[in-house]
């Protein structure tokens, strides 16, 4: 068994979070506290001295950059709904990134994600092998009936009907592989926990 | 002023942010840089903000004495000691990382693994074909499930190359329509902001 | 013919001692035919902030130095190093200052130098013609979706097909009825910034309005405080608008807790403790999806859910009687609150759509006949 | 009571205790299954593998605990392969604990190659403000960081002064369990400035990179625990990826048989209606 008092205090939070699948109780409750209250300090730490200080206020307060005043007094902005005359100032900051990030959101969708997406939906049905030409055929025909299935403005009859149920048999082929891998992942996660509890707490591996 | 100001804000820099994309001339760069750096900075009050009121809801709790308010002490206990042990002791300070080490690792590492259990009952009592589309999903579901572990190449030399084939093929055309669908309702709904005419985001903030 | 001349010039080689002259003359060949061809230019579509140089790939060469004057005749400086690349881009420059460029190039045992190259000038440029395609797609895509809004607000009604998960709705509401059991509306764990959230809440005015002319009791648990208050003003307008104000319980639709396992189990206990005969998940989900579709699924209640996250679908589909996918739950929105800016996105969206199925279509036309201009015009690459 | 009957209303926290025995047993006793490569994650590989000397790798750890199972075994085979090509590592995180979790991973690496801080690796921390702030990364790598993690000026280390732009990073690698994280990388930085990327994403997340490599944007990929325990049969370690593959077979042959059952049950419910 470990010696070390850290990885007991950790193998018995790891403990008292698995008592919540016995039954919801005080142990389960004071861990989930616990980890709330270090997550949430942890992030006003990493943030101060990765970020707001070195970034923010250091080149203010030392090197008198006052261009800084500008995002600190915007986002202080942020705290005006707690004097309700003003709660209104806090749509500055809401805005103004709002603004720059939906604007951002706009360029790359296009840049990044939907013309390199188009491009590579264009695959060619000749010149290779018969395998590769079913493949392609395959996702060309997917992407096209997964859209049709979206497509809201038409009903689902006829032809655009035969397309949108291929459409969905798609999606599911895709849902299923997608369910397979979360359920690899969730198992994964109780396989590090457990790995942690025989190697480093208990030393049985 | 309450209304116009935001709706001239967030209308001027979201298009100055999408003509300064077209435009390398060096001003409009270093104004699209400036205000992505102010962005960051006004981000970084998201955060505070966050933690504010974490404490607020609890610190509320503790003295309307509201149901199971002994745990939120607990809670601004240890956000006080994380705190603390940072701020004091630096980021690279002993406490601090202890802390992290062997409490918010395990912690947070812990909470999504209960997860597996849950997915072992709901694979015994929710996941039925009850319908052909359930089933060609929990058949594609159990190839990948099998397919993607050792135990499955073991069976069959094959089957990580079916594996492969789904998530290159079938997976791949699906989720590139989902993805066309999806990026045309963020584009819709991110030119309404820029608009005006999408404003339940401000809602946050209170009348 | 020209077999017997190298027949003739290799014997005549071998059989002089004037060998060792054609060695060194071969030597000075190859080094000429591998002279570094180098080329640079103004990178195009910036801001005249650099230049940019190439050269063509050579398995001898794998480490570059590149030299820079302002004079051919002049001093030439090194201004950079670099291994196992083709190009280099200078950003060290002076707007309309003439530079010259040499590079030396090193191999494993061999070293060359390029011609000077020049003289090479930084230019700003006013548009990013490289771009050109993008902003041509966004005024497309802006002009579907204003366009179709604007008809939607003059009050022009814009077909949407019938979705199977919102007549059955109904039913589920109706059957709740029927049992004398209540009916439990679950609109993710997300706050009201999120469009799926948005969406739940026209979707929760309609369950509202149905459950309150049933006179059936609705529950709405949120994970955030703003949602709760949103929800709450939804559900008693939906109770006033069918004559039923005193069905509406504001205790029914609480806040509960932000933490998303806490919010989990509280929810999970109302299902155990009040067995809805109707569960409704729509919004934003994460984990806890599965956590509650099987819980639902357990006390036998009829679950319809709606998420725009493929990755929570999965669970939905395989544990719930109807799921909306993805959009869906934007379209289901707009179909029952027939709100002219959501119709209206919808249908600039659905323009999207066919544009990129015909894209798709050309596409791959002209991939068989081999122009690439489809291709071409849909390139983003770096310049 | 028939046994079918007996079966479908078992209590859940027997299939609890099955699921922990299936994962327990398999680490106790190993079956040392073999673990076959695939293409993404050779992808990967191959890639790492022909950097030249000295490239710089940026490592994104954008994660946090509750994936950490999945994702700091592939961060520590990649770092590995990195340190054992004399590559240069740039650490840094788009989610805030996920540079403190590289830096774990570092402490355990890095000594074992003799890399040296400031010189061979840095670890620039958390960097707030997602896309927006990869947008504004890539094109002015030195007006954003200003510190690494410790909050020592950047400029005292010669990595720190190494990276300008976009244009000095030879590959990016993102360690991936959300928003932001992959996705971003692609769309807000590599649509961008033409940089290679990388990723190893939690399992959950796999299945969605998949167009991405099918349009080249994404170079590779490490989907979750099993992708790690690829890349560690490849740059030949055996780390915790490698331990857990058989527990992950057997619960997964476990769920199979669930599922299963439970469509017997339904089947057999639906015949006696």
């Amino acid at each position: 068994m470990a010696t070390e008092i850290g990885v007991w205090i950790a193998a018995l939070l790891t403990l008292a979070i698995y008592s919540f699948l016995y039954k919801d109780n005080p142990l389960y409750k004071v861990a989930e506290n616990i980890f709330v209250g270090v997550s949430a300090g942890y992030w006003a730490v990493v943030l101060w001295y990765n970020y707001a200080w070195p970034n923010l206020f250091e080149p203010l307060v030392a090197q008198g950059n006052l261009i800084n005043l500008i995002p600190i007094i915007v986002g202080l902005m942020m705290f005006a709904p707690l004097i309700p005359k003003i709660s209104w100032l806090i749509r500055i900051p809401l805005t103004f990134t709002m603004g720059v990030a939906m604007a951002l959101v706009i360029l790359q969708r296009i840049q990044g994600e939907i013309f390199p997406q188009l491009q590579a939906t264009f695959l060619p049905l000749s010149g290779v092998s018969l395998v590769e030409v079913i493949s392609n055929f395959l996702i060309i025909f997917g992407v096209v009936s997964t859209l049709v299935y979206f497509y809201f403005s038409k009903a689902h009859k006829g032809v655009l009907g035969v397309f949108a149920k291929l459409g969905i048999w798609f999606m599911m082929v895709a849902f299923g592989a997608s369910f397979g891998y979360t359920v690899m992942a969730r198992i994964s996660l109780l396989i590090g926990r457990i790995y942690f509890l025989l190697h480093n707490w208990l030393r049985l591996i | 002023m309450k209304q116009t100001l935001p709706l001239i804000i967030v209308f001027a820099f979201g298009f100055f942010v999408i003509i300064a994309f077209f435009i390398p001339l060096g001003a409009f760069q270093s104004a699209s840089q400036t205000f992505e750096t102010w962005y960051t900075g006004v981000l970084a009050f998201f955060v505070f903000i966050g933690i504010f009121n974490i404490v607020k809801v609890n610190a509320n709790k503790i003295q309307r004495r509201l149901s199971d308010w002994q745990y939120s002490i607990i809670l601004l206990l240890f956000l006080i000691l994380m705190m603390g042990a940072g701020f004091i002791g630096g980021p690279e300070g002993g406490l601090f990382n202890y802390l992290f080490e062997h409490m918010q690792i395990p912690l947070g590492a812990t909470m999504f693994s209960l997860l597996a259990f849950f997915v072992a009952s709901a694979a015994f009592r929710a996941f039925r074909a009850r319908t052909p589309e359930a089933t060609l999903l929990l058949i594609a579901a159990v190839i990948v499930m099998i397919g993607r572990v050792p135990i499955g190449y073991y069976i069959w030399r094959g089957f990580p190359g079916v594996v492969e084939w789904i998530m290159n093929v079938p997976n791949t055309a699906a989720k590139r329509g989902i993805l066309f669908g999806a990026d045309l309702g963020l584009i819709s709904m991110a030119l309404r902001v820029l608009l005006g005419i999408e404003r339940s985001y401000m809602g946050r903030g209170g009348e | 013919m020209s077999r017997r001349v190298v027949m003739t010039a290799t014997m005549w080689l071998l059989t002089t001692r004037r060998i060792w002259l054609s060695f060194f003359m071969l030597l000075i060949f190859l080094v000429l035919a591998n002279q570094v061809e180098l080329k640079a230019y103004d990178t195009p579509n910036d801001d005249g902030s650099s230049i940019t140089l190439n050269w063509p790939e050579d398995t001898l060469y794998n480490n570059y130095t590149i030299f820079r004057a302002v004079d051919p005749e002049g001093e030439f400086e090194k201004v950079g190093e670099i291994a196992d690349r083709t190009s280099y881009v200078d950003t060290n420059v002076a707007g309309g200052q003439d530079y010259y460029y040499q590079i030396e190039a090193h191999g494993a045992d061999v070293a060359q130098s390029s011609g000077v190259v020049g003289p090479v000038r930084a230019v700003s440029h006013i548009f990013n013609t490289s771009r050109i395609n993008i902003a041509v797609c966004i005024i497309v895509l802006f002009a579907a979706i204003i366009y179709y809004i604007r008809r939607a607000r003059r009050g022009e009604a814009l077909y949407i097909r019938k979705i199977p998960g919102i007549t059955a709705m109904e039913e589920a509401i109706g059957r709740a009825t029927e049992m004398g059991k209540p009916v439990l509306y679950v609109p993710g764990i997300m706050d009201i910034d999120e469009p799926e959230t948005i969406a739940s809440m026209s979707i929760l005015g309609r369950v509202a309005e149905k459950t309150a002319e049933y006179g059936t009791p609705l529950y709405v648990p949120t994970s955030k405080a703003m949602v709760m208050s949103m929800a709450q003003q939804v559900v008693k307008e939906a109770a006033i608008r069918v004559g039923r104000p005193d069905w509406f319980n504001i205790d029914n639709v609480r806040y509960l807790t932000d933490d998303q396992f806490g919010y989990v189990s509280a929810v999970d206990g109302i299902m155990v403790r009040e067995k809805p005969a109707t569960n409704f998940y729509l919004g934003k989900f994460y984990a806890e999806s599965l956590i509650l579709a099987e819980t639902g699924f357990s006390t036998g209640a009829i679950q319809i859910a709606g998420t725009a996250l493929p990755d929570q679908l999965p669970f939905f589909v395989a544990a719930c009687d109807y799921t909306l996918i993805g959009e869906e739950l934007y379209a289901a929105s707009a179909y029952l609150s027939q709100e002219p800016v959501q119709l209206g996105s919808l249908k600039g969206q659905d323009v999207g759509k066919l544009i990129f199925v015909i894209v798709v279509i050309l596409g791959v036309l002209d991939r068989i006949i081999g122009f690439d201009v489809m291709y071409n015009l849909f390139s983003t690459a770096q310049q | 009571m028939n046994i079918l009957d007996r079966i479908s209303s078992i209590d859940r926290r027997i299939i609890f205790l099955l699921v922990a025995l299936a994962v327990i047993i398999p680490l106790l006793i190993p079956l040392g299954l073999p673990v076959d490569v695939s293409k993404p994650v050779r992808d990967v590989y191959d890639m790492v593998d022909s950097l030249p000397e000295r490239a710089i790798v940026v490592v994104s750890c954008d994660y946090d605990p509750g994936s950490e199972a999945e994702l700091t075994p592939a961060t520590v085979a990649i770092l590995e392969h990195c340190f054992r090509k004399n590559l240069r590592v740039y650490l840094m995180g788009l989610w805030p604990p996920g540079p403190e979790l590289g830096n774990l991973a570092l402490e355990a690496v890095a000594p074992k190659y003799e890399r040296v801080y400031g010189v061979d690796y840095i670890n620039i921390g958390y960097r707030p403000g997602g896309p927006v702030m990869l947008v504004s990364l890539g094109r002015d790598v030195a007006d954003l960081v200003r510190a690494d993690y410790a909050g020592v000026p950047i400029d005292s280390f010669p990595l720190g002064r190494a990276v300008k732009s976009a244009r000095d990073i030879d590959l990016v690698v993102t360690l991936s369990a959300g928003d932001p994280g992959v996705l971003h990388w692609i769309i807000y930085f590599s649509a961008r400035y033409g940089t290679r990327i990388a990723a190893a994403t939690t399992a959950i997340m796999a299945p969605q990179q998949y167009p991405y490599l099918s349009s080249g944007q994404l170079v590779g990929l490490l989907g979750g625990l099993k992708g790690a325990a690829e890349y560690e049969t490849l740059v030949e370690t055996t780390g915790r990826a490698t331990a857990g593959m058989d527990s992950q077979s057997i619960v997964h042959l476990l769920l199979v048989i669930f599922i299963i059952m439970g469509n017997i049950i339904l089947l057999y419910e639906k015949r006696r209606r």
